[in-house]
């Protein structure tokens, strides 16, 4: 089996210094200089790997792959709505949550990838991207269906999803990132934002610790149904993700990469969106749920049960 | 109070998303001066708002503005009904003005 | 003024340490609004308390709270034997309210 | 109301690049307690002046004071004259102190 | 051709994200801290380089260059205050922003440089540090000689020039890279002030991308003349900077950095003097020509231009 | 002799911006994130060579260390009670700065033992982490014992001081790095932790020597008795430190750096400590002495000193 990442442990060190009341605080600019880093540099790296596609190839079965992931909130729905008796606009908005991504799980998904050697299709990090559209569309229609109220402003929430800093960060890194490894330049860049990447994850998982120490009030209040719906369904989904991957004919890490992608679940582009999409809606709720139950569960149990995940399914093939 | 003249104090609490809205109306009734502080928290209707909670982006602004009654008058018929949609307070008292060179009200 | 209603307004600055405090004594007295500005400093008793000194943490934090007369009561004796503990200062003054639809005093 | 003790609230904006000098004038008047809320933005004769604006530093400070009568009137007349170089303005009203055992006016 | 540097696309992607009015947001104290970061970087860099050259022997044409810089505001302000018909304060402080230098511009130009593997003399940092002297005193001269009004400040303001962060750091660097370089420790601090210039380069080009885009309404209301005047005079300035640098001696590489020196303008330090030393002056239309037309044009456009002029220089010497 | 390292001069050059009034200042955010960053970093790199060791050998010498730094207070209170006839209050407060440590001066130790190429112990990192422990609880018992007035809130106090962010990032830094140095997985994070710590350094001497600067009013007012005690004090406090390490066995690099933990001041946790268990003392007496005096002492005349005796002591040994 393959041994924990040292940096998550800067997870656990974050959400013990909120238990134990430490005066430890990370500065909100270095908290939002950290996410601006991270976005870029996931995505500058997917690029660079792209570079060794060719794109047209490849843009059918991610495109299929961004598409299909609608089913994740869309299953997601009914199970928040008639087991966990939330509200309409909640269960929506929690479901959003689940099917848009954690730019952090997926990384991760990577640092884990890498520590075992194994590689995986750079253009997963566009998928990434771009699977946030069909979550944060389809959440929000759940969440409003037939609800009355004020109209659902559309169009201020598809310019939200579309400029929002996540998705935009990450598209500028891949075409960055891919243009440095067509003209052969990923040199003098690469070392700020391939070599620092774990670094600067270690700091912002202790910061994560920190945010999800103060979030667990949000989630004991809901109690047993949020903790189990928070560990159970992204591991349902993390089991479609492989199953997809492995169908697609992905290698074995994007197959993982795939099931994380699908497992994991949205902290803060997602919240942003929903404030605009669904202003009834409690987000306390949806991301104490996501950042104080999903996250911790993905990156220290979930991520390996993935990997076993597609090494099974890529042993059926066999 | 001498050199002093007597103005109306508007002290305005809004949501920084609506704070363009509300320039706006200020522009409109041709306000020449007011003073904006951001990163402002508070609760109100709307629950407890935290500007440093890095999650949940709310954040308040304060907006204080000092007027003559004239201007006032016209100000607070703009502002009652655009408080719908800006939420928030608008807290109306009396002061002074002491007079300098500078004519910004 | 039209569509206004007389009421007191609250001005309270205490050390941020203190912060919990005040928002428990307001919780307490059933205020339903008031808003928090944060990184402020001043000079008082305790001498300057400046929020940029790095070595040295002391910030202010300023509260500025409107209710109606009956509520200003009740605030006004439960805040008066806690500014022991909590120092700084607390000003009242009349303001109006404009009235819109929020109800959050 | 009771165990209040009526004062004199001054409420000064100036730029950032003037507030020695504004505290240079308090200090030789003597008094005790002020309050400064720093990173203000606004609009004046000078035109907008934003906080955020990396390029252009124009920062403006909030100063809040509360003192007695007698020394209000030693204030204003002191800040008068210094308003020339100061910009920005300067609004007086009346308040009430709520009596606790600090006295920093 | 050399191909164009990825970083300057981060550029492209701030000045996008402003156009499409994207939440992107870059902290203050991240953008304060990269100043910082680039100007101590930029002067290690140069006082590791000056390290193998005597510095008695270069001083008199680095000072040379110097003082020659006056002429660029001395020409910049007739056309200004003449064809474009500019007050004598703003045409002042305008020339003031085109006589001194733009730091990122000068890092765009050495970058280029390393990209096609070509030397240049390590004290062309020390040129451009106190190119900033002569520009701004002549500028505040051109703005306000017989103007009448209160009285120019000369005080504060060479205070304000001297001990400026801009000039300030750069100097620190370059004592401290020097001594580095003389006694053999540039080792760790390389690490920092050397591998991650380019990245840091990339997060500060993303940040002046939206400033320049949020200045671009000031540039437009000014017209066509501001636009001809922010992409002809860098040229002019940057083809006299050349003629210079190869009168000089200098290295091709050193001659095109003394072009890309000419030619850039100033949108930091120059703005804060001004304030102080020609306040009737209206700094929005000197940062808007700055940093919307000039910077741009010269780190796409002007610095490839200027190394062909070098090349060109040098192949007469031949 | 060892030449002086270049990174102490951005000390000087911070000092000598505040004197000139430069507007050089360095964003609150980029500071506390820096402070993060160093505690953190000198952790991580102490556990990774604490992997190295069977810790339970190392751990009963480690706490005598530490439970004996507790004299260094019991020395300080005497001279600064009744030869600098200073208050209890502020006796006391100013012994806990000495007996406590500053990590800053530790690290310009590790830097100077490798730039000459000395090993030391990986677990004087640990011995330094809790070495404020008994500096903060004797110094407050000194200033408070007999003296009435309120009573003093140890509980308060002692959760200051065990979960405070200074003791809390060190040692969340040496369990990490331990954990990495036994799985082996050092590599990804070592690249900002251990490649990045001198650069980082650098700055952040920047910003202690515009602190320090901003201080030398505070220092003045007392005069001469608190230049001579922070100069005169860590030198006995330092050969007292080297004597002990060189009795308990450790390698010369260790002991130097013991005796560098016996000298060295605390300004950071000291003085969030004292304003809560101490709040008559008046900081600015303390952190003047500590970061206007002993700190820059320390770190450009005291380390090379400290090395010099722990050579001298190992002489003897021979
Ligand atoms: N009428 C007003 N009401 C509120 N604030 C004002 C008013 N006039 C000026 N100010 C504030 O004072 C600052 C400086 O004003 P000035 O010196 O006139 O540019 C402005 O930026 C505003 O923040
Ligand atoms: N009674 C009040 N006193 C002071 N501030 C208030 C009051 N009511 C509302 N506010 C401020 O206005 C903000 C927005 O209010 P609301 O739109 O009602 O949520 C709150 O977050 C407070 O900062
Ligand atoms: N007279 C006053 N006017 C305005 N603010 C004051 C006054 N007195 C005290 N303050 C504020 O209250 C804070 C705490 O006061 P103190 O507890 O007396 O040190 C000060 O730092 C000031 O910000
Ligand atoms: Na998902
Ligand atoms: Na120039
Ligand atoms: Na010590």
């Amino acid at each position: 089996m393959a041994t924990i990442q040292p940096v998550v442990f800067f997870f656990v060190a974050g959400v013990l210094a909120g238990v134990i009341k430490s005066d430890l605080k990370i500065p909100e600019a270095l908290y939002k200089s950290m996410s601006l880093f991270l976005l870029i540099a996931i995505g500058f790296k997917g690029g660079v790997s792209m570079a060794k596609y060719e794109i047209m190839e490849v843009l059918p079965i991610a495109l299929s792959m961004v598409v299909l992931s609608a089913l994740v909130p869309l299953t997601a729905y009914p199970i928040l709505r008639f087991v966990g008796k939330f509200t309409q606009a909640d269960a929506g908005a929690i479901s959003a949550h689940y099917g848009s991504v954690s730019a952090v799980t997926f990384a991760v998904g990577v640092a884990f990838l890498s520590s075992i050697d194994q590689p995986s299709e750079g253009y997963m990090v566009l998928i990434m991207a771009l699977m946030e559209i069909p979550a944060l569309v389809t959440g929000t229609v759940l969440a409003r269906a037939g609800a009355g109220g004020e109209k659902t402003q559309w169009g201020h929430l598809m310019h939200e999803i579309l400029t929002g800093t996540s998705l935009y960060l990450l598209v500028v890194g891949v075409l960055i990132g891919y243009y440095a490894g067509i003209v052969k330049l990923v040199s003098p860049l690469d070392k700020m934002f391939m070599d620092l990447f774990m670094g600067v994850l270690a700091f912002f998982l202790l910061e994560m610790g920190l945010l999800a120490a103060s979030r667990l009030k949000a989630v004991m209040s809901k109690g047993l149904f949020i903790v189990a719906f928070g560990i159970l369904f992204p591991l349902t989904a993390g089991l479609f993700g492989n199953y997809l991957g492995w169908i697609f004919g992905l290698s074995e890490g994007g197959t993982m990469l795939l099931g994380v992608l699908y497992a994991s679940c949205s902290y803060i582009a997602a919240p942003a969106a929903m404030r605009i999409a669904v202003p009834d809606a409690d987000p306390a709720m949806s991301i104490g749920a996501s950042l104080g139950v999903t996250f911790p569960f993905n990156i220290f149990v979930g991520v390996p049960i993935y990997w076993e995940m597609a090494k099974y399914f890529h042993g059926i093939a066999v | 109070m001498n050199n002093t003249i007597a103005m109306k104090r508007f002290e305005i609490v809004v949501g920084i998303e609506q704070l363009e809205q509300l320039t706006e109306i200020l522009e409109k009734t041709s306000v020449r001066g007011y003073t904006t502080i951001k990163n402002v928290g508070g609760l109100g209707s709307r629950g407890v708002r935290d500007p440093d909670d890095v999650l949940m982006e709310q954040e308040n602004v304060l907006v204080v503005l000092a007027c003559q009654e004239e201007q006032a008058q016209k100000l607070a018929s703009e502002l009652r009904p655009a408080l719908k949609g800006l939420g928030g307070m608008c807290l109306i008292s009396d002061c002074l003005w002491l007079q300098g060179p500078a004519v910004s009200y």
